[in-house]
């Protein structure tokens, strides 16, 4: 059904809104935010998004360390990140309100579920004995709308055979149903999933429609809700859209390579937080061709990619920080053997297991440097959910076409955030070309046939891809040094240094296909180049945008390429008077840039398994352009 | 590459191809083994039932890890990987997942299989990837000059172990077994006719064949099998099992019977016991295998069980690549063959403008 | 820290820690596992056994790998190691080296220890290095939220076997036992009586004391167990052996008997057979250990074996510790202790000036 | 017995000489040269060697891929390096001839032995139809001198119950003796080495001795050779000598750190050349209180030495770059653990596989950056095998005291290499302190007791060792991110930025123990600094001498602390117009220089598995000084 929307309280209208929703583990907070998000998408607003989930270890109910959390920021207007700080912030207990509540903005609003604010809850959150900041005036500076959801909900499932377990369930879609009136939006969407999800469970799709449906008319019907509010949509650019995430967009990207190149995509991979989910997505697309391997550990996923790819397909494998360090020896053997790989970091909080749920950027080095002796291969960061895609797409193409592993990298950040993509058609994706050998007649005997050469290059220095099965092409590869052009074991002193040159060119000259470097905003000279990579790109961006329209003469370059670097980049640098390399790490770019290109490049980093705020960058722009007290130093 | 089902390995007979002998199997590199290592007599004979089984050179692939027998696949004209120390289980199971046609072979040592490469073995064999693997057990590290392996029996000297090995050894049979390994055979460098017939029926079996292959290293281990491998002591220390036949060893002059669940060697010259009596090997009973496997004494011991040979376990399941490529296709079959852009559009889309 | 040999374990009794009390162990952290997760009445046992034997705190030293199970060490005041994934084998190995007088436990699950530990803990019981292993068997990748583990049964539909897994999976004891483990045993999280006499057997064993523990995971994989753990079924699908005693169960009205090797259930209510017949449990005997080991039937199937549940297997030999001590020992005692002046120097000097 | 030298021939004095020995891996090169090398250290020369193993497998006899060599350099000066060329040449076969007469000086002189240029000889080397090159003309550049060893041999052990091929294996012996006799030196030290080596066959020892006396006789009664040799004494330091490979050294050096630190030594390691030595070297030493624990792989090895640091050991574990790489994830364990760990990568010819036998200098990426997440671990690396000793026991000193593991890079070069040793004496080597925390009463009850807080740190940011066993100090620890402090698990972003900043600030105060930075040789400004790392410290050393003694204005720095780097390198580098950088490798440490000090560090690379020549250095220096014409390009 379709609810109709009463006009009768007063609509104000919004250009963005961020709202963040937060509950217990097990309040179905993912499902609202994701179901709300889409909503949204579909009436055309551009969003983003950004769930926080507890650390791995589900928390006993009610404590601040089972809090999930889901940020969504969705507008009229063009959204790079999920938003500094809310403008609404939904609570279903006590826990959920003190871990976030530094998140919203002085004078939002809060949504609480009263019933989640106990003397019980109150402990378990850690109020100091058991005040209830709903009634004590810790909120004074904010809009509180105190509401027992709980309550309401089971109201509305009178009569239902559920129990009441189940009941406090549906929960979530009383909000959900709430949100939607707030925001003058249909439920449509949302009972379309409903109807697909529990078509198995009449009692369940009844329940959680009810529970839907009675939130957003107590919306409509409350006192205490006196406005609602109106976002228009967006002014995207013409075309067809969905809704992706970062893990979403890899998966989708290496089977379209696979499709592209005409190979099986063979997968090895070890689950690790936060990179399986693309193990998962993957796994459900066997009608692709798509060979999953659930590998006994990251060694033997990476080396069972090797060997895929030896026999044919293209081989991925993928992990996260600590499953990567395991990778490095099996990496070396993909660069002697120079054959196709992809290698997918989707970083996290490290050092060691660090971390795990939260993001960070801090395998930069591991990625270009991590290996023993001289193993140059090529580095691709993503720097949107979107962008995934495209760039792991990227990594495929490369690694084919030039014969050579390739690290694609990602984070936790974008890998569980959400934005619209306008997805390309199949016909509009490049095809990929496979330098296979061409096979040659057998002759009866070894001895007549002239050798054939496995390691002969083309003039981009590429070796061919002969497989198994192809006659005549028997050769044998290893990890050894090889002779030049034979491929044999070779000890002798200047064809080790050659081929150690050969395989450094062979990878200095992928550079010659990137497009040509462009600015993402910002004058082409100036006072300060902001130079990014990967996930910082939204917040990046924003600030940069922001700071142009204050007057500044700043422009953002954002790097896709980490190794080896965009030729342009060189003309590039040396155009502004600063650069400055903002980093969720240490500084591991800027080391880099300033090794390459001897510029005193300067580092904004933040280490805290959270994305940079705008804010944050903008800071410290603002720092760096003028070191003035006013820009207060927020140190990110 | 688009990949079938696990097809059957193709049934050739030595003259489906034509004209290929012995020799056309060997590469043009020369084989760079000690002088007098066991290495050699089995390159022969893994040459010689290639050329027996006449498969196209080209469909053949072989892959080790890293040690002086991992060299092994360099000296034959077939595709093979050198690959790294201990991994070569991990890069034939991606091979094979997606060429199951192919007929790959897998060679590797004691300390690349058993020690850095145990767990990728142990989950091999449980997966049940249809290889024929070759472990080269010479109880010690050759390529790295003579330190001791997981096989190096407790108090070995070696170059690392100067007081002796403390480390009590593998019985790798047993290991293999325990990880449910498929085929499960064990015969020596010297004795060809044996090892001929062993890497036969490994090769003709579908799943991991895994063959345990006394290989003499004369340099740092020479004589840790000459018990097994003389004339003097093999038939004392030796007994050969094959399917259906009574446990009997010494030229016929002694058996093994079993108590229960406790073999016991008989005398049957002295007829106070009989053919009848003794154990009947059934490679497929997995009990008695497991028995098989643990008749391991050391034979320096008085009163020592010979040493089993043969192939003591063999069991029909499908291989891992069978079943795989089985989702792939019924998943074809069940959701149509994948369409990129209805996979890139999804479930809800909007269009603006 | 100078060590000594492998020092016996102190046999402490209660009493010999004045005023310890069961809460004494546990640590002031909050436990953060799922409510109704198996590893809380595992954690129970657990300190229930370290109150019994009474060691001191500071001499106990708990390691893990990674894994909801692996938090484990953490919850208990005593000196613990929450290490990487799959290696706590490898870092209890060194620990032990060095302090064969603390009591080591280690804490693992069945990813951990037989997916990318697989190598380690095989070694682990071949070294028979003087450990608990508690390996937490849930069937289920818990931590990760859900994927299959080598344990998993073929077909399971997990997240990221949509269609089923196609893995054959490990018979963890067959494994253990296949690697020479020295004390081999089965409990399970909801009989925690059974559960507390084993923990007690493994503490009191002197070398690896590997114990599979089935824990139920409510959240990804509940009552992957409950044939064996529920009133309804379990009498019929469990058997508990105990050394020396005959192995009955669905309350004493069924037994099992060895045919030979082959193990076959009689019925002892229908006098058609009588506990004599019956199959006598003997740790010590590893044959028939491996026999037990074998008793895998998915119990779904008609005519299934019961699961057995108890101390498989113990056998007494040198702990890896003890004999690498020994050797210390020994070469102090016929070479002296070390002098680093004479070391220095070496054989040949020479003099300048 | 002792030979009287007969002055009955002439004889010359040389400063130094180059001799190389070569011939079949079975033919006991590698003896014959130590020996020599002894006895020449033994009488007061400085020696430099050079040991050059064939291919780690055993090719067939004869063939250039069998051919084992020995370089030695003694003098009556100091010596640096094996010598860039030789001036005598001692072969056993063709193949030793054809391997590696491009390394004898012109006009050099060569020793042959005739029997190993039969026809098969010829042909296995690869002499085009068999020329015999002793007759054919293709020396007339060198002298040459062919004689058959082995029938010699064979004659001098008429009689002796030996077979065949026993007797010829005493070849080496009749060698050794006869050079011995060329250089005026005794066959004493050798007498004295095979007494003990045969003590218990007494056949053997009769034959090799004969063989040894034979040749030394054979030289004086010759008629072929009408002069010898003698090198006198070099002017070395007072003290006394011995001599030691780094392997040596390196053992050596742990057993000392172990000993002057109270902590027994515990070594978990898995072979693989060429590291392997030090395993068979400190497993003779158990009396120290030495444990060796071959693990089943390197991930095993180093958990075992954490395990091992954890109780109270000092954990060692040591590989090379393929094993190193599957350390990566455990390192960074132990950097979030901060307990101590020596790792040790004897470098090898890389990548993969590589060239296992050959020397190296390219895992220092891998060293400084090669794991995930922020994990700055201490790099050290030796320059000569003495230096090892030094270098490791620094290397244990820091990871000691600093409670962090610490990575000691040396390579195949210095490890097999040998060198007198002015060994120290126990007392004079400063203690090691362990930081261990101090036991506390317990209570019976765990709530009564103040929480003992393991993430204490001291001035130096370093925390308290507190070991299993010790009283009330109970506590857990693990790879997650830990609470400032407590060492409790925490997710909380700010501590986590904080916990990253306290580890990093930890070791980069480390620099501050370091000594004063010092030039090796030249002026403190000038035209050009040579900085190097590592064991290339001989022929950078012997290139600035020469270049200085030239009239060049060039300065040589060699970096034992890679990572942190002496402070006062930052004060050095710009008192040079020019830097350069020599390495076996692509430019490692050019890079993080250039990062580092943005100056504009120039490469001298050679990556062949071989080091450097004090030539290539030379020339290498003086193109960067003025390139002209003149100083002809060898390319490195
Ligand atoms: C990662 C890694 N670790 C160690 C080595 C060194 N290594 C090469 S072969 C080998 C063991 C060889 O023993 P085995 O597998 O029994 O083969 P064998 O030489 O005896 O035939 C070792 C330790 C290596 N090459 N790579
Ligand atoms: C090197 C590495 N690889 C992968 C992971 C991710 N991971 C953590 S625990 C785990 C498996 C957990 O399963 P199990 O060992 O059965 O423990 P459980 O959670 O079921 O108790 C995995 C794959 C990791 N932390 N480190
Ligand atoms: S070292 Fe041993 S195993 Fe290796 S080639 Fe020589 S004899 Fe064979
Ligand atoms: S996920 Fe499963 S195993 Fe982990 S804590 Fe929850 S219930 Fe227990
Ligand atoms: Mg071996
Ligand atoms: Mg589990």
């Amino acid at each position: 059904m379709t609810t109709t929307i009463k006009k009768a309280k007063p609509v104000e209208t919004r250009e963005n809104v961020v709202i963040l929703f937060a509950g217990d583990s097990g309040d179905g907070i993912q499902l609202t935010g994701s179901q709300f998000t889409d909503t949204n998408a579909l009436f055309g607003n551009d969003v983003s998004t950004f769930p926080n989930f507890p650390a791995e270890i589900r928390a006993p109910h009610g404590t601040l360390a089972g809090v999930s959390g889901y940020q969504l920021h969705f507008g009229s207007v063009e959204i790079f990140t999920p938003g500094d700080q809310a403008d609404v912030l939904v609570v279903m207990n006590a826990a959920a309100l003190k871990a976030n509540l530094d998140k919203l903005k002085l004078g939002g609003t809060i949504i609480a579920n009263s019933d989640g604010f106990e003397a019980k809850n109150l402990r378990l959150a850690g109020y100091i004995d058991a005040d209830d900041p709903l009634n004590d005036g810790t909120l004074e500076n904010y809009v509180v709308h105190s509401v027992d959801i709980t309550k309401m909900t089971r109201n509305a499932l009178e009569g239902s055979p559920l129990g009441m377990k189940e009941k406090d369930r549906c929960k979530n879609m009383f909000v959900l149903g709430f949100i939607n009136w707030m925001y003058s939006r249909e439920n449509e969407l949302t009972e379309g999933f409903l109807n697909r999800k529990f078509a198995k469970t009449p009692d369940l799709l009844d329940a959680n429609k009810r529970a839907l449906i009675a939130g957003y008319n107590f919306g409509d019907t409350s006192e205490t809700f006196t406005t609602r509010f109106e976002v228009h949509p967006a002014p995207m650019p013409k075309g067809t859209y969905r809704n992706i995430t970062g893990n979403q967009g890899t998966a989708l990207g290496l089977i379209a390579a696979a499709q592209k190149a005409g190979l099986d995509l063979f997968y090895g991979s070890y689950p690790i937080t936060p990179a399986s989910d693309i193990l998962h997505e993957l796994s459900r697309h066997k009608n692709f061709g798509v060979k999953t391997f659930q590998a006994e550990d990251e060694i033997a996923a990476i080396c069972s990619a090797i060997g895929a790819s030896y026999g044919g397909a293209l081989g991925v494998t993928a992990s996260s920080g600590p499953g990567i360090a395991l990778k490095g020896e099996a990496l070396g053997l993909a660069c002697m053997l120079e054959i196709p790989l992809v290698v997918i970091n989707v970083q996290r909080g490290g050092p060691s297991t660090g971390l795990p749920t939260k993001t960070e950027q801090a395998d930069l080095w591991q990625a270009v440097h991590g290996r023993n002796g001289e193993a140059p291969i090529p580095v691709i960061a993503a720097s949107t959910p979107t962008d995934c895609f495209d760039m792991v797409l990227e990594a495929a193409r490369i690694a084919v076409e030039h014969m050579t592993p390739v690290i694609f990298l990602s984070d936790g950040y974008i890998a569980n955030g959400a934005e619209p993509w306008r997805f390309p058609q199949s016909k509009d994706i490049e095809p990929i070309t496979p330098p296979f050998a061409t096979p040659r007649p057998v002759t009866s005997s070894a001895v007549e046939t002239p050798a054939f050469l496995p390691y002969l290059r083309d003039e981009r220095g590429v070796r061919a891809w002969a497989l198994p099965g192809m006659k005549g092409l028997q050769h044998r590869i290893g990890g050894l040094e090889k002779e030049d052009k034979t491929g044999n074991i070779s000890y002798e002193p200047k064809n080790h240094e050659k081929m150690v040159q050969l395989r450094a060119e062979k990878i200095a000259r992928i550079a010659d296909r990137f497009k040509p470097i462009r600015l993402d905003s910002g004058p082409d000279n100036g006072k300060l180049l902001i130079v990014g990579w990967g996930s910082t790109y939204g917040a990046i961006r924003t600030a940069a945008l922001q700071l142009q329209k204050e007057g500044q003469s700043v422009a953002h370059v954002h790097l896709r390429h980490l190794f080896p670097f965009n030729k342009g980049l060189r003309g590039m640098l040396p155009r502004y008077e600063k650069v400055l390399v903002p980093e969720m790490n240490s500084g591991q770019l800027r080391q880099l840039l300033r090794a390459e290109y001897l510029i005193d490049a300067q580092g904004l980093n933040k280490i805290q398994g959270m994305p940079f705020t705008s804010e944050e960058i903008r800071v410290g722009a603002l720092k760096l352009l003028s070191p003035s007290p006013k820009a207060s130093a927020t140190k990110a | 590459m688009s990949t079938t089902n696990g097809t059957p390995k193709p049934v050739v007979t030595p003259s489906a191809v034509e004209g290929q002998t012995k020799l056309d199997y060997s590469s043009d590199q020369d084989v760079r083994w000690c002088p007098g290592c066991g290495d050699y007599s089995i390159l022969k004979q893994v040459e010689s039932v290639l050329a027996q089984q006449g498969k196209p050179k080209e469909d053949i692939v072989f892959i080790s890890g890293i040690g002086c027998s991992s060299r092994f696949p360099y000296y034959l004209d077939t595709y093979g990987v050198h690959g790294i120390h201990g991994r070569a289980p991990a890069i034939a199971s991606g091979l094979r997942s997606v060429r199951p046609e192919l007929s790959v072979w897998m060679i590797t040592g004691d300390g690349d299989a058993l020690s850095i490469g145990g767990n990728h073995i142990i989950h091999l064999l449980r997966r049940n990837v249809d290889l024929n693997v070759l472990l080269f057990n010479n109880e010690i590290y050759g390529l790295t000059k003579g330190q001791y392996s997981p096989t190096s029996p407790e108090g070995a000297v070696t170059r690392s172990t100067p007081m002796g090995s403390v480390d009590h050894p593998f019985n790798p049979l047993a290991l293999c077994l325990g990880a449910d390994g498929s085929f499960i055979a064990r015969s020596m460098d010297r004795d060809v006719k044996h090892l001929r017939e062993i890497l036969l029926r490994a090769d003709t079996h579908r799943g991991t064949s895994l063959v345990e292959i006394y290989q003499n290293c004369n340099v740092y281990n020479d004589g840790a099998f000459e018990t097994f491998t003389e004339k003097a002591t093999k038939p004392m220390h030796t007994i050969f099992v094959e399917h259906g036949k009574p446990l009997v060893f010494a030229a016929g002059s002694k058996g093994i019977k079993l108590d229960g669940t406790k073999p016991m060697i008989v005398d049957l010259a002295t007829g106070d016991a009989s053919a009848n009596d003794l154990w009947i090997h059934d490679e497929r009973d997995p009990l008695k295998a497991s028995l098989l496997t643990r008749l391991f004494d050391d034979p320096k011991y008085e009163g020592a069980m010979p040493r089993p040979f043969g192939v003591f376990y063999v069991h029909e399941r499908a291989t891992h690549e069978t079943k795989l490529n089985a989702q792939v296709a019924l998943a074809k079959e069940k959701k149509g063959v994948g369409d990129l852009d209805a996979l890139l559009r999804g479930e809800h889309t909007w269009t603006i403008g």
